[in-house]
């Protein structure tokens, strides 16, 4: 495999944080395939600083297999990943986590038995492990714990550091998968659906929260909510059966006629 | 090693695979479809070789025996499902390598009581107990080459049943996806249920077959244990034919390392485990 | 109950139990003090166990292998007719068991599940042959740690292992440092970790944790502190034999684990001692005691989640459930 | 036997109570001075539970037949199942040396288990006889002044077979044994009797223990095609491979010799495979003598059952004990003269007569025997009052 350290990448992350709006990942036709069926074929993104890009799509369309491939968790078949101008195709999951990519899972992904804070502090921990002290008491590093604390505010959870992660609601729980990849001090955040299974409340108060993630950071959002995408996206991706379908800002999604009938015709709307 | 003895070692080489397949069969069936690890397959293969011992001391007849006896472990692998391994399908490998691992001591003193300590042994039946001259010195058993037609067979036949069949296509949906299953409409339940019997079942076959020529008596599971699970682990789980190719891999380490490295034998086969978890970590025909 | 009165609870009663350990020798003739010695040996075995079990939810069935390498490190370091240095044999049969530990902990964490359990079993089996088979350690038949090691420093004697009460708190010694660096261990940074991975690893991956690493780094140090107990078998006992390594040995270090009830260090030494305990009391009523044994750890899969640690909690639960509900 | 063993455990229980609750619990033997106190460790269980038996039911009968006691004192026996367990070994015998502190530990059948025990005899300086286990080392290597046997060294078969081997016109051999210290010690054994006879071991075999897969080596064996082959296996394994060298047509070419434990206990499950197998052992059916005669008969009459060698070395063991026992009459059980006397005896065994080494192994007889039926019928003596060379004994 090739081997980068984290040191190299976190500086190749950091080169391009000055300037807003600059391309900080870029997906370059990404290529997937199981057994015969490719599916995703030739995919194209791209995440800006600063701007939250959509990706919508069908049951199906690939949407999750793309995210995965971003994340690092499935290896692509073709095409390339770059961050900040870099190959990073061939890191590992935990690799491109280190180098500031964040992301969160469709199905929630925590530790259900720490407590909150237990959960932030651990995403927080990632960024300055040291395992070799083994006989310092971890909550008794600030700096990982004020981060984690930091985090927990950030993604509207203050006041619940002391629960249980298992036992919340679902929003808060979902919540908590954000706060998570806040505490990784994430500068791309690859969000899969933050709002599945949210009522409209808990989706509204979502939907606030990720337009104040913008700031600083390039996200990606998987997303079936359709009036949630287009209330915070500034760019959006439609893919159908694996294949992008077309990409722009909400209004030329919104008018385009084969959105329409490849994927707001099938009643979706 | 001339090339005659050569050529009579790979036949002993396959002949011995081809009789471990049968054992790891039942051990992989029941790994890679029910997400069971069970310690106690030894134990059925210990128990089919003593139930081919009795049956045989009461009937006089091995193969008589054997047909009595498959439907019987059949039976005996359905009752402990439902008993014991019905409640272990949420719980984690864990409590299912202690609860097997209790199974051990409780079949291992069942058989000290009923059955005795001593070393007992079976007949080959008479319609097999002649043997083939291969060299000079050398001849071979009938029976043997009979165990290894019988190996074959079965490993088409599970073939054809996992392949072929509506209950292998059933098997094999369910070991990709319970809630599917069940979606279905098909009874996982008895599902379950029907392939821990058929487990079972193989590996009693295995000790029953081998019964003749292995002789039975008391900790003969503890080390068929160990071996189906190098085999499991080379092979791949869950897959048929995974198991058949490392059955026979190992049969080959075990047969030329006693020949040409006896100091190691013992590791020989760990050693070929070895080799395929740094070449791949997931058996070599795991799927997916 | 509040969290913070049963803590303190928890903590008074170790703190009885070890005062009950410390005077024990003065009650107890010289077999109950080496059979008590024997139990909290077996008890730092099945902690180390606890580590990756209980904490890092990795289902090792060969641990038994590095308790059997630093028992024969000890043996193989002691000459013939002179003791050999406690201060050097200890360090090298804890390294001794770390390093192997180490090499196999490459091989079989790169599996997961069911796989992981019949690996580590695989390999332990493969460390029982080379001691069995070989003629390394003597062979088949073991071989004696003729003398207790020396432990003189520079001609000071702080204690002497030939005695057996000294050895004894020598014993206790090492257990509550085990207990202790344990507990520091999983405080730390580095404990947090293997908690996470033990909940959900995939997550601590993706969080930016190189989750292998510290595997094999609680893999390693659960074989060092395996071996700290084995060498302390080693001495205890005079005798080593390839049995030690058996897999039977490593089945029933896991079943004090689970006695015990895992992820709880103190609950491994409980689980020692109930394990021992059953075992002296069914061979004393039928010499099929096995059966009891294995349906002892039958019912305790089926009916008894958590261990004996967790039923005062659990009788607690049913107890004011019942109020509630009355 | 059984209600003593549970008040054994009982006390072990207690103790380990006492430590939960820090309650004193007074115990410490009453040391009657008249009685001996005799400490059983075989194995009641597990695949050795017949030769367990059958020793203790030997060691009982000589004191039977000495009016239940042994030198005029009552003995007081404790028992331990050993499991064959080498891992419980010292453990088991400290529960009957420094637990029940019993004057004499007898005990075991498995090697490795009595390696244990050996080193727990030592190190408390207790007396201790061997009924069984076969280890060279036993009296050899880690011989001690207190440690004594009534059975055999691995080694004294084997070189007795390997003896006959040469005489019977044999130049050539292959051995096969599993790999343990056991099958080593009486290929070494056979080895050195068959060379110091002009033959030649062309190579030794092994396979890992406790393996039954033979093939290879039947194969190996064919290729090599030597005048005879000796073998080492016992229980399961010898069932196994008397029928696979049979089956293989070894039999009818290649002439099997063994050490007597092939053939003992297991005739009956080899079928026909068995018969007419040559085996050495210090003990054999058909012996024409008066002691063997009595012997077997009030064994068979009270225990309903044929004695077997191992019956012969429990009876012995007890023999031995008392001919220690006799030394100090009435009085203090003196260790030294005990031992002094032990190591003089000369046993009136059933097996014939022997007296000890200086290692304190017996200096026998070893028997040819041939397989006829269900009994190793004696053919001739292969090696008469044959000691083991003991190496590495410094005594």
């Amino acid at each position: 495999m090739a081997e980068m350290t984290t040191a190299d990448l976190t500086v190749v992350a950091g080169a391009s944080a000055a300037v807003p709006g600059e391309a900080m990942m870029v997906a370059d036709k990404l290529t997937r395939r199981f057994g015969g069926l490719a599916a995703n074929q030739d995919v194209c993104l791209t995440l800006e600083r600063g701007k939250l890009h959509a990706l919508l799509g069908p049951n199906g369309a690939g949407k999750s297999t793309c995210i995965n491939m971003l994340s690092g968790d499935l290896p692509p078949s073709e095409g390339r990943i770059l961050l900040g101008g870099k190959d990073i195709t061939r890191l590992s999951a935990a690799q491109r986590s280190r180098i500031g990519i964040g992301r969160s899972y469709q199905r929630t992904n925590i530790f259900p038995g720490f407590t909150v804070l237990e959960n932030c502090r651990l995403a927080a921990q990632s960024r300055n492990p040291r395992p070799w002290k083994i006989f310092t008491d971890a909550l008794g590093l600030s700096d990982t714990v004020d981060r984690a604390r930091a985090a927990i505010v950030e993604a509207g959870l203050a006041g619940r550091e002391g629960r249980i992660a298992g036992t919340m609601s679902h929003g808060e729980q979902r919540q908590l998968e954000i706060a998570m990849v806040l505490a990784t001090d994430a500068r791309v955040l690859l969000l899969d659906e933050p709002l599945a299974g949210m009522g409209s409340e808990e989706s509204a108060q979502m939907v606030e929260l990720l337009k104040g993630l913008k700031k600083n950071r390039a996200i990606l959002l998987v997303e079936h909510d359709m009036d949630a995408v287009f209330a915070v996206a500034d760019t959006i991706t439609v893919m159908v059966n694996g294949v992008v379908l077309e990409s722009g800002p909400p209004e030329q999604i919104r008018n385009s006629a084969d959105v329409q009938t490849a994927y707001l015709g099938e009643g979706h709307v | 090693m001339d090339f005659t003895t050569f050529l009579i070692q790979i036949l002993n080489a396959m002949q011995y695979g081809l009789l471990l397949f049968l054992v790891a069969s039942g051990l992989t069936l029941v790994f890679g479809i029910m997400g069971i690890i069970n310690l106690a397959h030894g134990s059925f293969y210990m128990i089919g070789a003593y139930l081919a011992f009795a049956l045989t001391s009461m009937t006089g007849n091995l193969m008589l025996s054997i047909a009595l006896g498959i439907p019987l472990a059949f039976a005996f692998g359905a009752l402990l499902e439902w008993l014991l391994f019905s409640h272990l399908y949420k719980r984690d490998h864990l409590e299912q390598v202690l609860l097997t691992y209790g199974l051990i001591l409780i079949f291992e003193e069942l058989r000290s009581l009923t059955m005795g300590d001593d070393v007992h042994g079976v007949d080959i039946p008479a319609m097999f107990s002649a043997s083939i001259p291969l060299s000079d010195t050398l001849s071979y058993p009938v029976y043997r080459l009979l165990i290894s037609v019988v190996c074959l067979a079965l490993a088409a036949g599970l073939w054809w049943l996992m392949q072929r069949t509506r209950l292998g296509m059933m098997i094999r949906a369910g070991s990709h996806d319970r809630d599917m299953v069940q979606a279905l409409g098909i009874d996982i339940n008895m599902l379950y249920r029907t392939v821990f019997a058929l487990g079972v079942a193989l590996a009693a076959l295995a000790g029953m077959l081998a019964a003749p020529i292995s002789s039975v008596y008391p900790g003969m599971g503890g080390s068929v244990l160990i071996i189906s699970f190098v085999i499991v682990v080379i092979g791949g789980i869950g897959s048929v034919w995974g198991a058949l190719v490392a059955a026979l891999l190992i049969g080959f380490a075990d047969t030329f390392g006693k020949v040409l490295v006896p100091e190691f034998a013992g590791l020989a086969v760990y050693l070929v485990m070895a080799l395929v978890l740094l070449w791949r970590p997931e058996g070599i025909f795991r799927k997916g | 109950m509040n969290p913070q009165n049963s803590s303190r609870i928890a903590l008074v009663l170790k703190l009885v139990v070890l005062a009950g350990l410390i005077a024990f020798p003065a009650f107890g003739s010289s077999f109950y003090t080496e059979m008590v010695a024997k139990i909290l040996i077996l008890g730092i075995f099945a902690m180390s166990l606890d580590l990756l079990v209980g904490f890092t939810g990795l289902v090792s069935l060969g641990h038994a292998a590095y308790f059997g390498i630093a028992a024969y490190t000890v043996a193989l370091l002691t000459p013939k007719y002179d003791p050999a240095d406690l201060w050097l044999a200890l360090p090298a049969s804890v390294l001794a068991a770390a390093a192997a530990a180490f090499v196999i902990g490459l091989f079989v964490l790169r599996t997961k599940g069911i796989y992981f359990i019949m690996v580590t079993l695989a390999f332990a089996q493969m460390v029982y042959f080379i001691f069995h088979d070989t003629a390394l350690g003597g062979g088949s038949d073991g071989i004696y740690v003729n003398f207790k090691p020396d432990a003189s420093i520079a001609g000071w004697v702080p204690f002497d292992l030939n005695e057996p009460i000294q050895l004894y708190y020598f014993v206790v010694v090492a257990l509550v440092a085990v207990f202790v660096f344990l507990t520091l261990v999983l405080r730390s940074p580095f404990g947090r970790v293997l908690v996470g991975i033990r909940s959900n690893e995939h997550r601590m991956q993706s969080l930016g944790y190189a989750t292998f690493h510290y595997k094999l780094a609680a893999f390693t140090l659960a074989g060092g502190l395996a071996g700290v107990a084995g060498f302390l078998y080693a001495v205890l006992f005079g005798f080593v034999t390839p049995e030690y390594l058996s897999w039977h040995q490593s089945g029933n270090v896991l079943m004090m684990v689970i006695l015990g009830g895992m992820g709880n260090l103190a609950g491994a030494v409980i689980g020692a001692f109930a394990f021992i305990g059953l075992q002296e009391m069914f061979s004393d009523w039928t010499k099929h005691w096995q059966l009891l044994m294995g349906g002892v750890i039958v019912a305790a899969v089926l009916f008894m989640p958590g261990g004996l640690s967790a039923l005062p909690r659990r009788i607690m639960k049913k107890v004011n459930g019942e109020r509630e509900n009355g | 036997m059984n209600k003593q063993k549970g008040r054994n455990t009982l006390r072990t229980m207690a103790g380990i109570v006492g430590l939960a609750f820090g309650v004193l619990v007074p115990f410490g033997a009453v040391q009657a001075a008249e009685k001996i106190k005799v400490g059983l460790m075989l194995p009641y269980t597990g695949t050795f539970a017949a030769l367990g038996t059958a020793i203790t039911n030997g060691f009982k009968q000589y004191v039977a037949e000495q009016g239940g006691n042994l030198a005029g004192r009552e003995v007081e026996y404790f028992v331990v199942d050993d499991e064959s367990d080498p891992a419980k070994a010292t453990e088991n015998a400290n529960k009957l040396v420094k637990r029940d502190q019993v004057d004499v530990l007898v005990g075991t059948v498995h090697s490795g288990v009595a390696l244990g025990m050996a080193k727990v005899a030592r190190d408390n300086k207790t007396l201790m006889i061997i009924p069984n286990a076969g280890a060279d080392d036993l009296t050899g290597p880690l011989c001690a002044p207190n440690v004594f046997r009534t059975s055999f060294t691995n080694w004294q078969p084997g070189f007795a077979m390997g003896k006959v081997a040469a005489e019977r016109g044999h130049k050539t051999a292959v051995t096969l044994t599993w790999k343990y210290a056991a099958g080593e010690e009486a290929v070494n054994g056979f080895t050195g009797g068959f060379e110091a006879g002009g033959g030649k071991v062309l190579k030794q075999l092994t396979l890992p223990f406790p393996g039954v897969e033979f093939q290879a080596l039947l194969t190996e064996i064919a290729s090599l095609k030597p005048e005879a082959v000796y073998v080492f296996f016992a229980g399961g394994g010898a069932v196994k491979f008397v029928k696979d060298y049979d089956a293989a047509g070894l039999k009818a070419s290649i002439p099997l010799y063994s050490s007597g434990f092939l053939t003992d206990g297991t005739l009956a499950a080899m079928g026909g495979s068995g018969e007419g197998l040559l085996t050495a052992l210090h003990y054999a059916d058909g012996l024409d003598n008066a002691k063997d005669k009595s012997f077997r008969d009030s064994y068979s009459t009270t225990y309903k059952m044929q004695p077997d060698v191992y019956a012969v070395q429990g009876y012995d063991a007890a023999q031995l004990l008392k001919a220690g026992l006799d030394a100090v009459k009435d009085g203090k059980l003196e260790q030294g003269a005990m031992i002094k006397a032990m190591a003089a005896a000369t046993v009136d065994s059933p097996r014939g007569a022997f007296t000890l080494s200086k290692a304190h192994n017996p200096v026998q007889d070893i028997y040819l025997r041939k397989a006829e039926g269900q009994e190793n019928k004696v053919v001739s003596i292969a090696a008469p009052k044959l000691a083991d060379p003991a190496r590495g004994c410094r005594m």
